[in-house]
């Protein structure tokens, strides 16, 4: 094998070792996608790392500089394609906020109640291929159960599955039917049952926990300096949530929900295990201000009449720019574009929380072994569509 | 005696663990009914505001070109020749290698002629076969024409509706699916 | 802390080249010289009262007259957020293949180094002192920074033809040539050519206002 | 045995020699065709239990009702599909390392004795001869890893061998249990004892736990879940077997199934009544000479019953770390089935005195 031309001495010996290459993807059934992991291993031990991302670059900043801004609206459902709704609302903010409009109450609480939704089918994709990573296959399946249920609502105002393409500058793209307010409810009730179920399933599993815990530990000072923000920021115990620290819409003000953080329970704070833990904690609180958001959701237009003229006439923000901030599944999306006037942004710039804490990776992965590497990856929950963009 | 006491509990741990969740795939595996459909058999119910591929209804359509412009992929190719207000069409095509299913065609069409249908399943051993022609007729209508030959130099023939393709043709399948929606609405 | 109390503790500190905040964009942001760049950022860290814990993004936007390379900061302990910008002119008689050079904060923020390394990669913007400095979305043997305004498409990256035509979607067998498109009536000829509509035009100047055709 | 060869010699008065290899040509032949049975329905059952507690069908085409010919298509599609050799390939050792898997699993058969007569040789060791022949399938996977030239195959059978290795302690130590109640190694004397005495299980508690100790053990011996490190899917793609296709590759999931047998089949003779009927409320050794093959559907039926729980806890559990293995191989499951073979000692000599 050509890879093994480098010779380490072994300490503990005078044996001459080899250290090994590994690719680690970009075809293979961990990586959640097209990442490839470039691994120097010493038996089943990693002694360094290195990621290599950009196999699915998209050249979505690039389109966006030549599509107006409604129309970029499909091209951010394709970045983290599990949360389009949260993608579409941080871009629909963003030009909002770049034309100095807002969406009427009605689209403010129905956006709050579908990105939550979205959110809740995001953490389930998160939670059933953990369950895959670290080799339980049926709590996939039971997730994938629960989310086919929150993609049939959304379907039904969105028209699609996946790539809702549903939250639009303004507003939204088309009001909910009469029974889907009651539909979502039912809906709720239904899956706290089934996320006790999960619990005893696989999250108090001792094997779980034993994979889990300890495993790919990040202190807070290092999810500062490495810009990780989501589930693993909260992970390592920093109670911050932009839904509630910096309240991007309305709603979120007045709904009332905690902020789940990384408690070390079953060893180290901001392991794995921890932040498994906040993302299944995440989906109840979602759970919580769907049924607040739900009750309290008003009446009136989900669109404001004159923003309505942009489906003919493209939009032609002033020349300036807008960063936007909103909390993803995967943690902070922020939007930045600059206009300078004409119907296309001339620089539109995502800040993909998946590519940043990725950049976790290469500092987390020396010293562990390969099944953990896989762990590592998947408590991470990244989405490469988003990593690469 | 931490470590002893750790040794015991993690053996009693992990058998209990492992019981409750044996008992919860037992529960699913006797009690628990089969969520998933078999598929071409059965399928699920879709939403009527499903986007799925379009329907043209030409005789509405203007030719105004809003919805190509409207389309961030640029998969709407329209060729048409106008004979003052008669229309001979040529081509309304959609590409559906490029088609992203966006709807951003629907809301600028001012005679709301365009739609998009529940139809999803597009699969084909042939690519080229993507490009779906939207037109149900070319060309001028036999009537039109006969207006066109009173007054202007005799034009080409009108043509017959093409023959649709087989079942399997996704663009007869939507046909028949805009023709049952009207059937319906009455 | 809002953006003024953070440009006037940025002032109190002495650092020469920090300009003025420009409060009236929709996110004030202070522009600064490349040569205080990193002394800022290291202040607004390690002060405890500005305490911006996070870089939370770095972006370079191509202008006429050069390039803009925009820093978000964020803390998260004192919940307030300011913008800095560096400010690199296109100087006289620079090509279009011109890099500008700042320098790299991956020492103050490590978080920095994946997002210089891909404004590197994009628009070809150096960060000086950076610790791995290559490309990190393209290959390595890449030529061009695409996100220039001025960027063409190249037809080739070694022997890869990249053009779309160029790259058969499926090998076609020669005995069973595709389906041809269904026989329609020839027509008049055409009176606008279609490819008005098939092909894009230049950012900015998308899509004129409707004009009923059909009832001229 | 002695049956056949009577058959062949008194009845179709053939010599001896020539008898003694008809005979056993005629065993072995029908030992296969039943593996291969089995094997199939496994496969299927597999899939229809994954399927039942995942909620959905699982196959359902092929063949008509629940889609039982599933296994024979798709053993039919691998015979046809190409067997691809990875260049680089030690390509002796790539195609010997099957066989040599299957061939491991296979010869502990000769010993399991399915009905009372139903055996093909009753050995004096039988017990451990099961154990060391069924050891072979290592080599085999080691073989094949090495030859694959593939890294993820290298690391898949170095797991393999520092398992199966590691679990052959804790699973030979549990079985001295039973061995010790009944006195003997030959598996025929295990049915025998429990036609009189009752279910092994139930003869000292100490019994539930070397029950307990060998299952597990037995099951990191398949590679089953939570001990399928070899072939970790999530971790090393395939491990072993990534670079195999077409039949070669299905000897691979063929010899996981035929292993499971063998396991359940010696769990079913030495723990649990082997073809005995609870209590012995029917002696099926001793029925008149066709009924006695009443048996062999008796440990089929129980062989099933522990294969159920197999795949059961294979579609509930998350997979092990490999340290995580050998742990618990050295300190957990060893000490308690010496714990249990010391227990069954002193048990048996304070009871019976």
């Amino acid at each position: 094998m050509e890879a093994l031309e480098m010779y380490t001495v072994d300490d503990r010996s005078d044996v001459y070792t080899e250290e090994l290459k590994l690719n680690l993807g970009p075809q293979h059934p961990s990586t959640h996608g097209v990442l490839r992991v470039e691994l120097s291993m010493d038996g089943e031990i990693i002694t360094a790392s290195r990621c290599d991302i950009g196999y699915l670059h998209r050249c979505a900043e690039k389109i966006g500089e030549n599509v107006t801004y409604l129309q970029y609206t499909p091209y951010t459902d394709r970045m983290d394609y599990l949360a389009s709704m949260n993608n579409n609302l941080a871009w629909s903010l963003t030009v909002e906020k770049l034309l100095g409009v807002e969406a009427p109450e009605r689209a403010q609480w129905l956006r709050m109640i579908c990105a939550e939704l979205n959110r809740i089918a995001s953490h389930l994709i998160a939670f059933g291929t953990y369950g895959i990573d670290i080799g339980a296959n049926t709590p996939f399946f039971y997730a994938f159960r629960e989310r086919e249920s929150i993609m049939a609502l959304l379907e039904r105002p969105s028209g699609a599955r996946m790539l809702y393409n549903y939250i639009q500058p303004g507003g939204l793209r088309r009001d909910v039917d009469e029974n889907w307010v009651t539909d979502v409810l039912a809906f709720c009730d239904d899956f706290e049952k089934r996320w006790a179920e999960y619990n005893t399933l696989l999250s108090n599993n001792r094997i779980f926990i034993g994979r889990t815990a300890n495993i790919g530990v990040i202190p807070q000072d290092v999810v500062y300096a490495c810009g990780a923000t989501g589930p693993v920021m909260r992970g390592s115990g920093i109670k911050w949530d932009l839904r509630r620290d910096v309240p991007y819409l309305k709603p979120y003000e007045e709904v009332d929900f905690d902020v789940p953080v990384g408690e070390g329970t079953h060893g180290t704070l901001g392991d794995c295990w921890d932040r498994y833990w906040v993302r299944m904690r995440e989906m109840m609180e979602s759970i919580r201000i769907i049924r607040q958001g739900c009750a309290a959701l008003p009446g009136g237009e989900v669109m404001e009449k004159v923003m309505k003229k942009m489906y003919k006439t493209p939009l032609t923000p002033e020349a300036g720019e807008a960063y936007m901030r909103c909390e993803n599944p995967r943690g902070e999306l922020g939007f930045y574009v600059v206009a300078e006037g004409g119907t296309s942004p001339i620089r539109c710039r995502a800040r993909a929380p998946s590519f940043c804490n990725l950049s976790l990776l290469d500092s987390l992965l020396p010293g562990t072994m390969i099944a953990d590497a896989v762990a590592i990856i998947g408590s991470l929950d990244i989405v490469l569509g988003e990593v690469d963009r | 005696m931490g470590s002893v006491r750790e040794y015991f509990s993690n053996i009693a741990n992990g058998l209990g663990s492992t019981a409750k969740g044996m008992a919860i795939t037992l529960r699913h595996f006797t009690s628990e009914p089969i969520i998933t459909v078999q598929y071409p058999k059965e399928s699920l119910p879709i939403p009527p505001t499903y986007r799925g591929m379009h329907i043209l209804e030409q005789e509405k359509c203007i030719d105004c070109h809003l919805c190509a412009k409207a389309c961030p992929v640029d998969c709407i190719e329209i060729e048409s020749v106008k004979h003052g207000r008669v229309l001979e069409w040529k081509k309304f095509s959609i590409d559906y290698k490029k088609c992203i299913f966006c709807e951003f065609c629907i809301p600028p069409c001012p005679v709301d002629c365009i739609h998009m249908t529940t139809e999803f399943a597009l699969a084909t051993d042939n690519a080229d076969g993507m490009v779906e022609d939207m037109l149900t007729w070319t060309g001028l209508r036999p009537e039109d024409q006969a207006k066109l030959e009173g007054k202007a130099s005799p034009k080409k023939p009108a043509a017959p509706a093409p023959a649709g393709g087989g079942e399997g043709d996704a663009r007869s399948r939507v046909a028949a699916m805009l023709a049952k929606r009207k059937k319906e609405e009455g | 802390m809002n953006e003024q109390q953070l440009h006037d503790k940025l002032r109190a500190t002495g650092l020469g080249g920090i300009g003025e905040l420009e409060s009236s964009a929709r996110d004030p942001f202070v522009v600064v010289e490349a040569s205080v760049l990193l002394e800022v950022m290291a202040f607004l860290r390690d002060d405890s009262e500005t305490a911006m814990e996070m870089l939370h993004n770095v972006t370079a936007v191509q202008r006429e007259t050069g390039f803009d390379v925009v820093y978000h900061l964020c803390s998260y302990s004192r919940h307030h957020s300011l913008t800095l910008k560096v400010i690199v002119a296109q100087p006289e008689g620079e090509a279009g293949d011109w890099e500008p050079a700042v320098p790299s904060v991956a020492s103050v923020y490590p978080s920095a180094n994946w997002h210089e390394r891909e404004q590197w990669d994009l628009l070809g913007v150096r960060f000086n002192d950076h610790p791995d400095f290559r490309r990190i979305i393209l290959p390595e043997e890449w030529i061009g920074h695409p996100l220039r305004k001025d960027y063409v498409y190249p037809s080739t990256f070694g022997e890869i033809p990249l053009e779309l035509d160029a790259i058969p979607l499926y090998e076609r067998d020669e005995n069973d040539p595709p389906k041809p498109s269904e026989p329609r009536p020839a027509g008049t000829p055409l009176t606008q050519p279609p490819s008005e509509y098939s092909t894009r035009p230049d950012a900015g100047g998308r899509a004129p206002a409707p004009e009923k055709k059909g009832e001229s | 045995m002695e049956t056949l060869i009577d058959f062949f010699t008194g009845t179709l008065g053939l010599g001896p020699t020539l008898a003694l290899s008809l005979a056993y040509a005629t065993a072995i032949g029908s030992l296969l065709g039943f593996i291969t049975v089995y094997a199939m329905f496994a496969i299927w059952m597999e899939r229809k239990v994954a399927a039942h507690i995942q909620q959905r069908f699982g196959p359902m085409e092929v063949g008509g009702w629940h889609g039982w010919a599933q296994s024979p298509a798709d053993a039919l599609k691998l015979m046809f599909k190409e067997d691809i050799i990875p260049s680089g390939a030690n390509k002796v050792l790539f195609w010997i390392a099957p066989a040599i898997v299957f061939c491991g699993v296979l010869a502990g058969f000769i010993a399991i004795p399915f009905a009372a007569g139903v055996q093909i040789v009753d050995i004096d060791l039988g017990v451990f001869f099961i154990i060391a022949i069924a050891s072979i399938e290592v080599i085999g996977v080691i073989m094949a890893g090495w030859s694959s030239n593939s890294k993820y195959s290298l690391f898949g059978a170095v797991r393999e061998a520092a398992q199966v290795v590691s679990y052959e302690l804790p699973s030979a130590t549990a079985l001295l249990a039973p061995i010790l109640v009944v006195g003997s190694f030959k598996l025929g004397d295990f049915n025998t004892y429990q036609a009189e005495h009752g279910w092994i299980i139930f003869s000292n508690p100490f019994m539930w736990i070397a029950l307990l100790v060998y299952f597990i053990a037995s099951l990191a011996g398949c590679k089953r879940a939570p001990f399928d490190l070899p072939e970790a899917e999530s971790e090393l793609v395939s491990g072993f077997h990534t670079e195999y296709s077409g039949m070669r590759f299905s000897f691979f999931g063929l010899e996981e199934f035929v292993s499971m047998l063998l396991v359940s089949a010696i769990t079913c003779t030495l723990f649990l009544g082997g073809y005995t009927l609870p209590f012995n409320f029917l002696d099926v050794a001793n029925l008149a000479a066709p009924f006695h093959l009443l048996g062999v559907a008796v440990l089929i039926v129980k062989i099933f019953a522990v294969i159920f729980v197999q795949m059961w806890l294979r579609w509930t559990l998350p997979r092990m770390r490999v340290d995580q293995v050998m742990t618990m191989g050295y300190k957990y499951l060893l000490p308690w089935a010496l714990f249990a073979v010391a227990g069954t000692a002193v048990w048996h000599v304070w009871m019976e005195g």
